[in-house]
C-alpha cells in the first residue's frame, strides 16, 4: 500500500527489485542444499552406494527436459503467444509429476533403510528436493490457471517468469544432487 | 593537541601499570600437572599482552569523556578530522602485527606443544606410562586401568587414583550422549563422544586429593541433561609406591566380581 | 529476448552432458578423478541454465523489454 | 476492535490448521496401521499447518495470498494504536511491533536469569530441582539469542533503514510484515516448552542429548526453524532495500554507518542462518522419522551437528553485535560533533568481519574431539578477526578524540559499547588460543565473555538506539534524569556482575550447572546480588519509556541537531515518510565542515541539515 502511494515519485525499477530478491532467495536456498550435500560427504565420504542407475539417469533427464519446456513457456509469453505458453506450461507440470513419481518409486524400492547413514542422507536430500518440486508444480499450476484466464502478456508476466526461475533453480539443485547421490 | 596526547599517554601508562600489577595476582586453582603450569604461564602472558590494548581503549575513553565532555549542548562542532591519512594505516599495521604475534606466540607455538603428534592430545610426549580408559555415561564415569585389569566406578570406592610424576594417557568414550572429561587441577579437557575414542595426556606433578581441594575432581563439562552438574568423580594423586599398593588392593575386588 | 533456438540448443547440450556424467560414473574407477570430472560436468550444466534460462544478467543489466 | 478481530481470526485459522494437521497425521497413520496420535509427529505437522493458518488468518491471505489466485488484494486498516495489531506493510509499524515484542521477551528472559542466579546463590539445591533449572537455563538462552538476533535488526533496522536512505518503505513490504507475524508463534512455542518437559539441552541443542530428550525439543526445533526463516527473509529484504532503494545521490561512500552495519548483518543472516535450521531439521528427522544423522551406532556422527550448528551460530554473534557497533558509531559521531573518523576503514572493518566470520566456527569445538589438524587454521582465523574489529575501535576512538562530547544518554550507552567490547574482545583472545581454551571452554569464563560481547556490545547499543531515536519514534522526549540513572545503574552493575564472573570460570566452575562445589559459594553470592541489581535497573527503563511515551513532553523534530535524513522530517514520521524524495548532497557526518549539507528536499525550502551544532 505504501509502495503504491509512492510509485508516483519514486520510479524504482520494481521488476528488477523483484528479480534480485528472488535471486537472493535462491542464494539462501543454495546454502540450505549445500549444507545437506556437505552432510552427505561428511558422513559417507566420496563412496557410492548401490542405487538404480537407470532410474537415476531417467528422472534426471526428465527434470532437465522440464526445464527446457519451462524456458519455452517463458519465451512464448514474451512473444505474446498465450496458447503456446499454456501447452509448454502444462508439459512442464506433467514432467514435474513424472519426476516426483520417479522419486517416489525409488523410495519404495530402495535397498537401504532410513535408519542407516546413507539412507538418512538419501531420503532427506531427495525428500527436501521433492518438496521443492511439488511446490514448484503447485505454483506452475496457479500461474497456468491465471494464464488460462488471460491475465498475462508480453508486457506483464512477472509471476510466470518468477515461477519458472524457481523451477530452473530446483532443476539446478537436482543437477548437483544427482551426481552426489548416484554417481560419485 | 600535543598537550592532550601527552596527558592521554600518561593516563594509559598509569592504567597499564595498575592493570599489569593486578594481573600478577594468583587467579588460578591448584596446579596439579605440568599442563596446568603451562596453562597458567600462557594465561599470564596473554594478560600481560592484552592489558595495554585494553587500557589504551579505556584511557582514551576516560580522557575524552573527562576533558572534552559536557552535559550541556556543545556550542560548536569539533574539528573535522576525517582520518583518511597516515593514522588508520599505522593503526592497521599495529593491530595487524599484534594479532600476528598472538597467533604465533603463544597460539601456534602452544598448540605445537599441546599436540606433539597427530593422535595425541595433551602437552608433553605422548609415551604414556599409564593408560586409563574412561567411559562417560549419564551421569557418572567408569575408570578402567587397562593394563592392570582394574575398573573403578560408582559401586567400588568411586575415586580416580593416579601416581605422581607420571605421564597418564586417558582414552575417553561415551555410551550415550556427549560428555566432557575435565579435571580443573590439570587444566585439560576433551569431550567424550559416543562412537569414537578421544585422547588426552597429562603429566601429574603434585600430590592432592578431592577431600582437600575440589580442583581435584573429574567434572563433566558438556551439558548432558538432568544431573549434569553432579556428574563428578573425585581424583587423588599419590606417590608411585602408594599407587602400586592401591592398584593391587583393587585387583581382587575386580576379579571377585 | 527469449529465443526458441537457445532452448533447443540447450536441450541438446544438457542431455549430452547428462549422458557424459553417467558414462564417467560407470567407467572411471579412480574416485578422486571421478569426483573432479563430475564436478566440472555439473557446473557445465548449471551455469548455462542460470545464464540462458534464468537470465541472471538481467539483475545487473536490467530488463530487455 | 480491529486489532482484536485481526489477531482473533489469525488464532482461529491457526487452530483450524493445527487440527487439520493432526487429522491428516491421524488418517495417514491410521491407514498404515499405527496409532492415530504420536506426540512428536502430530505436533510437527499440526504446527506446520497451524502456522500457515495463522499467517493467512492474521492478514496474509487478504494482502498476498489472494494475488496468487488472481483476486484483488486488500489490507485490514486500523486506526491509532490498533494498527500495531494488524498485518501492516508500514515499516515503521513493523519496527515498533518488533521492538516492543522483543523488549517484552528480553524482560521475560531476564527474569529467567534472575531465577538462575537465585538458585546459584548457594551451593546445593534451593529453588529448583535439576530438571527445572535446566529448563529455565535453556529458555533463557534461546529467548535471549532471539532477542539479540532480532531486536535491533527487526526493530530499529526496520524503522530507520528506509528513513536513513530516503526510501518510502522497504523493498518488499508484505514480506516484511510476514517476518514479524512469524514471531508470535515462535514465542508461543518456546514459552510452552516447559509444559512438555522443558528443554534440557540448552540453546545449542547438541545431539544425541537433543534426540533422546523430552518431546519439548520438537517445539524448540520448529520454533527455531521458523525464527531462522524470519531472519533470512528479513535479511533478504534489507539487502535489496539498501541496494535498490537509496535516495538519489546517496552513494555507498555516503551511507550512514548504521545502514552499513545493517547491510553487513543482513548478508550474515542470509548466508548462515540455514545452518541452525538444517541442524535442527536433522535432529527433528532423527526424532520423528528415526533417521540416523547423529546415531553413531548406525553410521551417524554427533560432530556433524556441531559443525553445521556453529556454521551459523558463530556468525550469529556478529549478527548480534554488528548492529550494536553500527548504532554506537552512529551515536558517537553525532554526539561528538565530529565526522566519523576513518569512515572507509570502519566500513572495511565491517566487511572484513563479514568475510572472516564464516571461517572461524570451529573455535567453539577445540575440545570437541574433532581432528587435530583443524585446530591451527581455526585459531589463526579467529585471531585474525580482531584486525577488522580493531578498525571499529579506531573509528570510535578517533571520533571522540578532540570532539565536543555531548554526554546525553544515547552517547553514554554508545561509549559503554566501546568500553564493554574492549573487555569482551580481550577475553576473547583467551578463548581463541587453543592452549588456554582447553581449560576455559564451557566454563563461566565463557559465560562472562559472551555476556560482555553480546549484552555489552549489542544490548547497550540497543538502548543507545532506543534513547537516541525515542523522540523520532514517539514524538515525545524521555526523562533525561531517569535515563541517566538507568545508564549508570545498568553499566556499573553489569560490569561488576560479569567482570567478577570470569574468576569462578578459571577456578573450575563450568557453565550450565545447577550446583557447584562449596568453595565457590562466596563469589557466586556476590555475582548473584549484583545480577539482581542489574535486573532491577530495567524497572527504571520500563517506567521511563512507558510514562514518556504517554505523558512525555513533545519533542522537537531534531533534538540532537543530527544531520542524517531521518531527523529532517517531522516526529513521528508521516506514513509516507517523505513528502517528496530527498536528494543527497554530502556526507552524513560532516560536522564542522562549513556549508556542508547531507540531504535536501528539492522543491521545499532547503532544510538546515543539522550542521553547526550551536545555531
Amino acid at each position: 500500500m505504501a509502495a503504491a502511494t509512492h510509485a508516483a515519485h519514486a520510479p524504482h525499477d520494481t521488476l528488477r527489485i523483484k528479480r534480485a530478491g528472488l535471486w537472493l532467495f535462491f542464494f539462501s536456498e543454495t546454502i540450505l542444499f549445500g549444507l545437506l550435500m556437505s552432510a552427505r560427504f561428511f558422513l559417507e565420504g566420496i563412496e557410492r552406494e548401490h542405487l538404480d542407475q537407470a532410474l537415476g539417469v531417467g528422472i534426471t533427464s526428465i527434470l532437465v527436459t522440464s526445464s527446457v519446456t519451462a524456458y519455452m513457456a517463458e519465451t512464448a509469453i514474451e512473444h505474446d503467444r498465450r496458447g503456446e505458453a499454456m501447452w509448454w506450461l502444462l508439459g512442464t507440470i506433467a514432467l514435474g509429476f513424472v519426476f516426483a513419481f520417479g522419486v517416489g518409486y525409488e523410495w519404495a524400492t530402495a535397498e537401504f533403510s532410513r535408519h542407516e547413514a546413507f539412507g538418512t542422507v538419501f531420503f532427506t536430500m531427495t525428500g527436501v528436493h521433492a518438496g521443492h518440486v511439488l511446490s514448484g508444480v503447485g505454483l506452475l499450476a496457479l500461474v497456468a490457471i491465471q494464464l488460462g484466464r488471460g491475465r498475462f502478456s508480453s508486457k506483464e508476466h512477472w509471476p510466470i517468469s518468477g515461477t519458472i526461475m524457481y523451477w530452473h533453480f530446483v532443476d539446478i539443485v537436482w543437477i548437483f544432487f544427482y551426481p552426489t547421490l548416484y554417481l560419485v | 593537541m600535543r598537550r592532550h596526547v601527552i596527558a592521554a599517554v600518561a593516563v594509559w601508562v598509569v592504567l597499564t601499570a595498575i592493570g599489569e600489577t593486578l594481573a600478577l595476582a594468583d587467579l588460578y586453582p591448584t596446579v596439579g600437572s605440568s599442563e596446568a603450569e603451562d596453562f597458567d604461564r600462557i594465561f599470564r602472558i596473554l594478560i600481560v599482552m592484552g592489558m595495554p590494548v585494553f587500557t589504551f581503549v579505556i584511557a582514551v575513553l576516560f580522557y575524552c569523556v573527562i576533558r572534552f565532555g559536557s552535559f550541556g549542548k556543545p556550542s560548536e562542532d569539533g574539528p573535522a578530522y576525517r582520518g583518511a591519512g597516515l593514522g588508520p594505516r599505522v593503526w592497521l599495521a599495529v593491530t595487524g602485527s599484534l594479532a600476528l604475534t598472538v597467533m604465533i606466540f603463544p597460539g601456534l607455538t602452544g598448540l605445537a606443544e599441546l599436540q606433539p603428534d597427530k593422535s595425541g592430545y595433551g602437552w608433553g610426549e605422548s609415551n604414556a606410562e599409564l593408560v586409563v580408559r574412561v567411559v562417560g555415561f549419564r551421569w557418572s564415569w567408569t575408570m578402567e586401568y587397562a593394563d592392570a585389569g582394574v575398573t573403578v566406578s560408582t559401586a567400588q570406592g568411586k575415586e580416580l587414583v593416579l601416581p605422581v610424576d607420571t605421564h597418564v594417557k586417558f582414552e575417553i568414550e561415551s555410551t550415550d550422549v556427549i560428555h566432557s572429561f575435565w579435571i580443573p587441577a590439570f587444566r585439560m579437557k576433551i569431550d567424550a563422544l559416543p562412537g569414537r575414542t578421544t585422547h588426552m595426556t597429562v603429566k601429574t606433578t603434585a600430590l592432592g586429593r578431592f577431600e582437600d581441594d575440589d580442583a581435584y575432581r573429574v567434572q563433566c563439562a558438556e551439558l548432558c541433561g538432568l544431573d549434569h552438574s553432579t556428574m563428578t568423580f573425585p581424583v587423588r594423586v599419590v606417590p608411585r609406591a602408594e599407587f602400586e599398593q592401591w592398584l593391587q588392593s583393587q585387583k581382587p575386588a575386580a576379579t571377585a566380581q | 529476448m527469449g529465443s526458441y533456438r537457445i532452448g533447443w540448443i540447450m536441450a541438446v547440450w544438457l542431455l549430452v552432458l547428462i549422458a557424459v556424467d553417467f558414462s564417467i560414473a560407470q567407467w572411471v574407477d579412480h574416485k578422486q578423478l571421478r569426483f573432479s570430472l563430475l564436478t566440472i560436468g555439473t557446473f557445465a550444466e548449471a551455469v548455462p541454465i542460470a545464464y540462458y534460462f534464468m537470465h541472471i544478467s538481467r539483475v545487473w543489466r536490467g530488463e530487455v523489454h | 476492535m480491529y486489532a482484536l478481530f485481526s489477531v482473533a481470526s489469525g488464532l482461529g485459522t491457526g487452530l483450524i490448521g493445527f487440527y487439520l494437521g493432526l487429522g491428516l497425521v491421524a488418517i495417514v497413520r491410521g491407514l498404515t496401521g499405527h496409532d492415530a496420535y504420536d506426540e512428536q509427529v502430530s505436533i510437527t505437522f499440526g504446527y506446520v499447518f497451524g502456522l500457515i493458518g495463522w499467517l493467512m488468518g492474521v492478514g496474509m491471505w487478504g494482502a498476498w495470498g489472494r494475488e496468487w489466485f488472481g483476486l484483488r488484494t486488500y489490507w485490514r486498516k486500523a486506526p491509532g494504536w490498533q494498527r500495531y495489531f494488524t498485518f501492516s506493510p508500514d515499516h515503521k509499524v513493523i519496527g515498533l511491533q518488533y521492538l516492543v515484542t522483543f523488549i517484552i521477551v528480553f524482560l521475560l528472559a531476564g527474569l529467567g536469569a534472575m531465577l538462575m542466579r537465585w538458585e546459584l546463590m548457594e551451593s546445593g539445591m534451593q529453588l529448583f530441582n535439576h530438571d527445572q533449572y535446566n529448563a529455565v537455563m535453556g529458555l533463557h538462552g534461546i529467548l535471549m539469542v532471539a532477542v539479540a538476533v532480532a531486536a535491533v535488526v527487526g526493530g530499529l533496522g526496520n524503522y530507520f533503514v528506509p528513513l536513513m536512505i530516503g526510501a518510502e518503505d522497504m523493498a518488499f513490504p508484505r514480506l516484511n510484515a510476514l517476518t514479524y507475524w512469524l514471531i508470535p508463534p515462535v514465542a508461543a512455542m518456546l514459552l510452552s516448552t516447559p509444559f512438555l518437559g522443558g528443554i534440557e539441552h540448552g540453546w545449542t541443542a547438541y545431539p544425541p542429548l537433543s534426540v533422546v530428550t523430552d518431546s519439548s525439543q520438537v517445539l524448540f526445533g520448529l520454533a527455531v526453524i521458523t525464527f531462522g526463516l524470519t531472519s533470512i527473509l528479513g535479511g533478504l529484504n534489507f539487502i535489496i532495500t539498501i541496494i535498490y532503494m537509496r535516495a538519489p545521490g546517496l552513494t555507498w561512500g555516503k551511507l550512514p554507518i548504521f545502514v552499513w552495519s545493517m547491510f553487513v548483518t543482513s548478508w550474515m543472516a542470509l548466508l548462515y542462518t540455514q545452518g541452525f535450521a538444517v541442524a535442527l531439521l536433522m535432529v527433528l528427522l532423527d526424532r520423528i522419522a528415526g533417521m540416523s544423522f547423529f546415531n553413531a551406532e548406525t553410521g551417524g556422527d554427533p560432530l556433524l551437528y556441531q559443525h553445521v550448528f556453529w556454521f551459523y551460530s558463530h556468525p550469529a554473534v556478529y549478527i548480534m553485535v554488528l548492529p550494536g557497533f553500527g548504532i554506537a558509531l552512529e551515536v558517537i559521531s553525532h554526539f561528538s560533533r565530529k565526522p566519523l573518523f576513518a569512515y572507509r576503514y570502519a566500513v572495511g572493518g565491517l566487511l572484513g568481519i563479514l568475510g572472516l566470520g564464516g571461517v572461524v566456527w570451529a573455535h567453539h569445538m577445540f575440545t570437541s574431539g574433532m581432528p587435530n589438524y583443524l585446530h591451527g587454521p581455526f585459531l589463526v582465523a579467529t585471531e585474525a578477526i580482531s584486525i577488522p574489529t580493531g578498525l571499529v575501535f579506531l573509528a570510535a576512538l578517533g571520533t571522540i578524540w578532540m570532539g565536543r562530547l555531548w554526554l546525553r544518554t544515547p552517547m553514554l550507552f554508545g561509549l559503554a559499547v566501546i568500553f564493554n567490547f574492549a573487555c569482551g574482545g580481550v577475553t576473547g583472545i583467551f578463548l581463541a588460543d587453543v592452549p588456554t581454551d582447553i581449560h576455559l571452554q564451557d566454563t563461566y569464563f565463557v559465560v562472562a565473555h559472551f555476556h560482555y560481547t553480546i549484552v555489552g556490545g549489542e544490548i547497550f547499543g540497543l538502548f543507545a538506539g532506543i534513547y537516541y531515536w525515542f523522540p523520532k519514534m514517539t514524538g515525545r522526549m524521555y526523562n533525561e534524569k531517569l535515563a541517566q540513572l538507568h545508564f549508570w545503574w545498568m553499566f556499573i552493575s553489569f560490569n561488576v556482575t560479569f567482570f567478577v564472573m570470569h574468576w569462578p570460570g578459571i577456578q573450575g566452575m563450568n557453565r550450565r550447572i545447577a550446583d557447584y562445589p562449596e568453595s565457590l559459594e562466596n563469589v557466586n553470592l556476590f555475582v548473584s546480588i549484583s545480577a539482581f541489581l542489574l535486573g532491577a535497573s530495567f524497572i527504571v527503563f520500563v517506567y521511563n519509556m512507558v510514562y514518556s511515551w504517554i505523558r512525555g513532553p513533545v519533542a522537537e523534530a531534531n533534538p540532537w541537531a543530527a544531520r542524517t535524513i531521518e531527523w529532517q522530517i517531522p516526529s513521528p514520521p508521516p506514513v509516507e515518510n517523505f513528502p517528496e524524495p530527498p536528494l543527497v548532497k554530502g556526507h552524513p557526518y560532516d560536522y564542522g565542515v562549513p556549508g556542508s549539507v547531507h540531504a535536501v528536499f528539492p522543491g521545499a525550502a532547503t532544510l538546515p541539515a543539522g550542521g553547526g551544532g550551536g545555531q
